[in-house]
């Protein structure tokens, strides 16, 4: 169940992560993209934080439109739609409910939507759809989250820039799917789990 | 890393600056955002505004080519990264003169995606905007799961033919028409001598051995088709043409336009000396180079290496658009 | 060594072909030479012809400076070497239309003695002609036994100046006053990040450091006046507009031309980014800067770097001349 | 003494030096010039070979002219002038004598009205004026040509594009220098010298 105490701490946490792991997302990103991953998640992530701090949102549905608004607008890339589209489904949903399972489900439709991509493509899908069909049946493992985003080493992109690689994408792990498993492990460290 | 550049996180910033202030004249920078738009009253000779863009480190694309005759606006996003929706929304508006505005976009899953957004918000100001997606680079041929084919400097043609249409009047339809005539018949391919270093990087996207040459690669070093040593102007030439040949069923007596296109480092001296290979080899199938072009317009930062593309031109009016003169930095 | 060549001693031979057979409405070669002259009839509206020429591997200088309002002719000598005076000879005979023919010459020995010996030939034919000798490059300040500085990148702004008034229908001896004004009031400086290979030498002129660059160098790799660490683009900036601001006793109030030019393998996003600092800078010192120009006009062949000319502009004309449309390949 | 024999000997063994050597004359060139010095002279004393073999002139002034002719169309740079007016010289003044000293007086005088340079500036003239002084007065060494070639290691540059490095070029030999001093030891080798 998301709260704004624990919706804030999960993105705090979250642009922990990506700053931290900055460099290897984008070094993720080399073989089989542009090498640019990294840098632009935590573009986003700076712009987030920040927002976050001046704004000082009272409620889940503010927080998750800010951290929309502010990833549509500072990350560009692919990685910028589609995480922006995500957490914009997710506060339109919050206006529903605060259950994590239905929100990132609204989330992940809408980056299917807005990628024309599905599981299997070698995408941050493939992370962000078991960890959900894992919540929705009960409590996340940070285990499960890792080995979603390994499983998409051995997959053969389609979708993205990392497409153009084709056969020569496989053995590497996605770089979208790594910052997708950093969003749900800081979201398990947030407390927030199958409620 | 040996750049001419302060801190790397600015260069896009500080590039934007550099260029409105050498061409003001031509170029506005679009206020709060990293877009440029024609420095003329747009609403004297009311016109379809066309926009293009993606991310930086191509120049002179795309800002370079906006102008009389040629792009209204163009949005330079962070390096090698799809600009922003809110930037390419900017443009549009800025672009837009009352007859709707036409988006050029290069095949990038995220280009797409962030025009496409775009889009979403000026159809709430009641602004149409139609676009065209251009995948003309050859190179690697993918399996039905894919999103096609990258799309590269055959992208600079489709401003040039498209801006000659919209000055003369066209409507956003028929520019929308043409646009669909037009890029199935323009087709690019390349090779690399070098990677390119991404300023906020530090290091070459890729390596080469010091004789080796890498054909195929993406304009932002994504990996090409194959390596081997680097062989004559003639070789390489014969390389890129047989490929062209092949995906156009090139024909005796067709009609071409032929843009030979430097990545960033690559001296013109070389880029002449391939153009007459290709020139040589296309001559010996017999086919009809209306239109030629040899210059950087669509680069990617430091590499080293040409792209080649050719254009059938299967009607004459299109050679005559090729031709027409603009006012614009980088044409 | 890693260029798009064919035999390193055919490069010349085959970038003018490459260039008159991409460019056949704006260049043509002149039989048996490697010069190329204006594709027009230069008696319709016959004017004082103007050519230049010089070693290659400056490119476009200077064949790309050919077309209406710049140069009627131009010689492309072998590689970094002055072109003979037979060739020189033939592009005078090319360019004369009747109104008599000037030279604009770069001032190395090589050339001022060979397009000597041409002017003495074409002297046999009653082709009258006269000549100025560009030494813009403040980089080197020598001894009063020295045959003075070198000329760089500000000869393109002499070409343009020229041209114009030529286009216009000033007569020989005007041409003549004219450069002799504009010359002593351009004034270039280059800062180079690596060396330059001549093909048929096959490694670099001279090697600097990864995190080294020189000031000063010339366009023929020639030693400059100091290296150090690379280090902002505002501090290149700080260097070369405080030698130019001394060379021309820059004052507040002045008007300029700024040029920024690429040596060959430097990518338009640095000379943007340079020229935005480069603006910072005279902004401070009050001076009123009426014309820009970024790009790649004079390079030197593959080296890494840019030179930064400024032209003081002591009559308005001189502003309006450069500022005039031309068709060409290059400007 | 000239006679077409010597002549077209020492142009043929001239011819051999330079190609001998072209690559160690642009590497003189480099450090104080624009290291094309040895093509320069290479490209060019292969076009006076070929057109001495094709057109087989019969008199000395002749041999001198199309020398002067073809390294003047075929050298560029500062050398072909140079070297070009000075055979140019030779050729006119062989009308009046064939005399070796006088002929080489006239060659330099070329040069010097040419370059605008004299003895000192670190030119091939500081080697043709020495030679010249010692041929008037009697027979030539190959010592003291290889003297006069080394002795402008020791001076400062100040004409041609070497001059723009000033006092940088002090220790390095000048390379037009250097292939004069092949000019005139092959000269030497082909049995020319003070009559
Ligand atoms: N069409 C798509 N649908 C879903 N995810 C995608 C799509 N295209 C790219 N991605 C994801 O985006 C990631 C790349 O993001 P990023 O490197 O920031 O953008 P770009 O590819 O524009 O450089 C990929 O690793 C992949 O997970
Ligand atoms: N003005 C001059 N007078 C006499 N000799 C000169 C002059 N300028 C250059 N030289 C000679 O020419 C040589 C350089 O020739 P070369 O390298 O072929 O031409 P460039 O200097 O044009 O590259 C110098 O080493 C010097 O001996
Ligand atoms: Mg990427
Ligand atoms: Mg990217
Ligand atoms: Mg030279
Ligand atoms: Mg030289």
């Amino acid at each position: 169940m998301l709260t704004v105490e624990n919706t804030l701490k999960w993105l705090a946490l979250f642009n922990q992560a990506i700053q931290t792991n900055q460099a290897q997302l984008s070094a993720l990103d080399t073989p089989i993209g542009d090498g640019d991953h990294g840098h632009n998640m935590a573009r986003g992530m700076t712009a987030v934080t920040e927002v976050l701090a001046d704004k000082a949102p009272t409620d889940v549905p503010a927080i998750l439109k800010l951290t929309a608004m502010n990833l549509i607008t500072k990350v560009g890339g692919a990685a910028g739609p589609l995480y922006g589209t995500a957490f914009l489904e997710m506060a339109k949903k919050s206006a529903e409910t605060l259950e994590i399972a239905p929100l990132l489900s609204a989330g992940l439709a809408g980056v299917e939507k807005r990628g024309h991509a599905t599981v299997g493509e070698k995408t941050l899908i493939d992370v962000w759809q078991p960890v959900i069909a894992q919540l929705e049946q009960g409590p996340l493992t940070a285990e499960a989250v890792t080995t979603a985003v390994e499983a998409t080493a051995a997959l053969r992109a389609t979708k993205g820039r990392a497409s153009y690689l084709g056969e020569r994408s496989i053995g590497h792990v996605d770089p979208g799917a790594a910052s997708s498993g950093y969003l749900f492990t800081t979201m398990l460290e947030a407390g927030i789990n199958h409620d | 890393m040996k750049k001419i550049m302060n801190q790397p996180s600015d260069i896009v910033t500080e590039m934007v600056q550099g260029l409105v202030r050498s061409y003001p004249e031509l170029l506005k920078q679009i206020p709060e955002t990293e877009a440029v738009v024609y420095n003329q009253d747009l609403n004297c000779h009311p016109q379809v505004g066309l926009i293009s863009g993606g991310g930086s480190g191509h120049e002179p694309a795309h800002a370079g080519f906006v102008g009389d005759g040629m792009l209204t606006a163009a949005v330079c996003g962070q390096v090698f990264t799809s600009p922003t929706p809110d930037q390419i929304y900017a443009a549009i508006k800025a672009a837009d003169a009352g007859r709707g505005v036409f988006m050029i976009i290069k095949n990038y899953s995220g280009d797409v995606m962030n025009f496409e957004m775009a889009q979403e918000m000026a159809a709430m100001d009641d602004i149409e905007v139609r676009s065209i997606v251009v995948d003309d680079d050859i190179a690697v041929e993918d399996s039905t799961y894919t999103q096609g084919k990258r799309g590269v400097a055959g992208t600079i043609l489709v401003h040039k033919i498209l801006g000659a249409y919209a000055r003369s009047g066209a409507e956003l339809e028929a520019i929308e028409r043409l646009a669909q005539q037009i890029v199935p018949n323009i087709k690019t391919i390349g090779v690399a001598l070098s990677g390119a270093t991404v300023p906020e990087v530090g290091k070459p996207g890729f390596e080469l051995a010091p004789d080796e040459v890498e054909y195929g690669v993406g304009i932002h070093g994504e990996p090409g088709y194959r390596r081997e040593k680097l062989q004559s102007a003639e070789q390489l030439a014969t390389e890129l043409v047989g490929q062209l040949k092949k995906a156009h069923h090139l024909t005796a007596g067709e009609h071409y336009a032929v843009m030979v296109n430097g990545l960033g480092a690559t001296p013109l001296m070389e880029q002449y000396v391939f153009m007459n290979n290709v020139l040589d080899q296309l001559a010996a199938e017999n086919v009809v180079v209306d239109f030629t072009k040899v210059g950087d317009y669509m680069t990617s930062l430091d590499m080293a290496g040409v792209s080649l593309t050719l254009m059938k031109l299967i009607e004459s009016n299109w050679t005559d658009k090729l031709k027409e003169p603009v006012t614009t930095i980088g044409w």
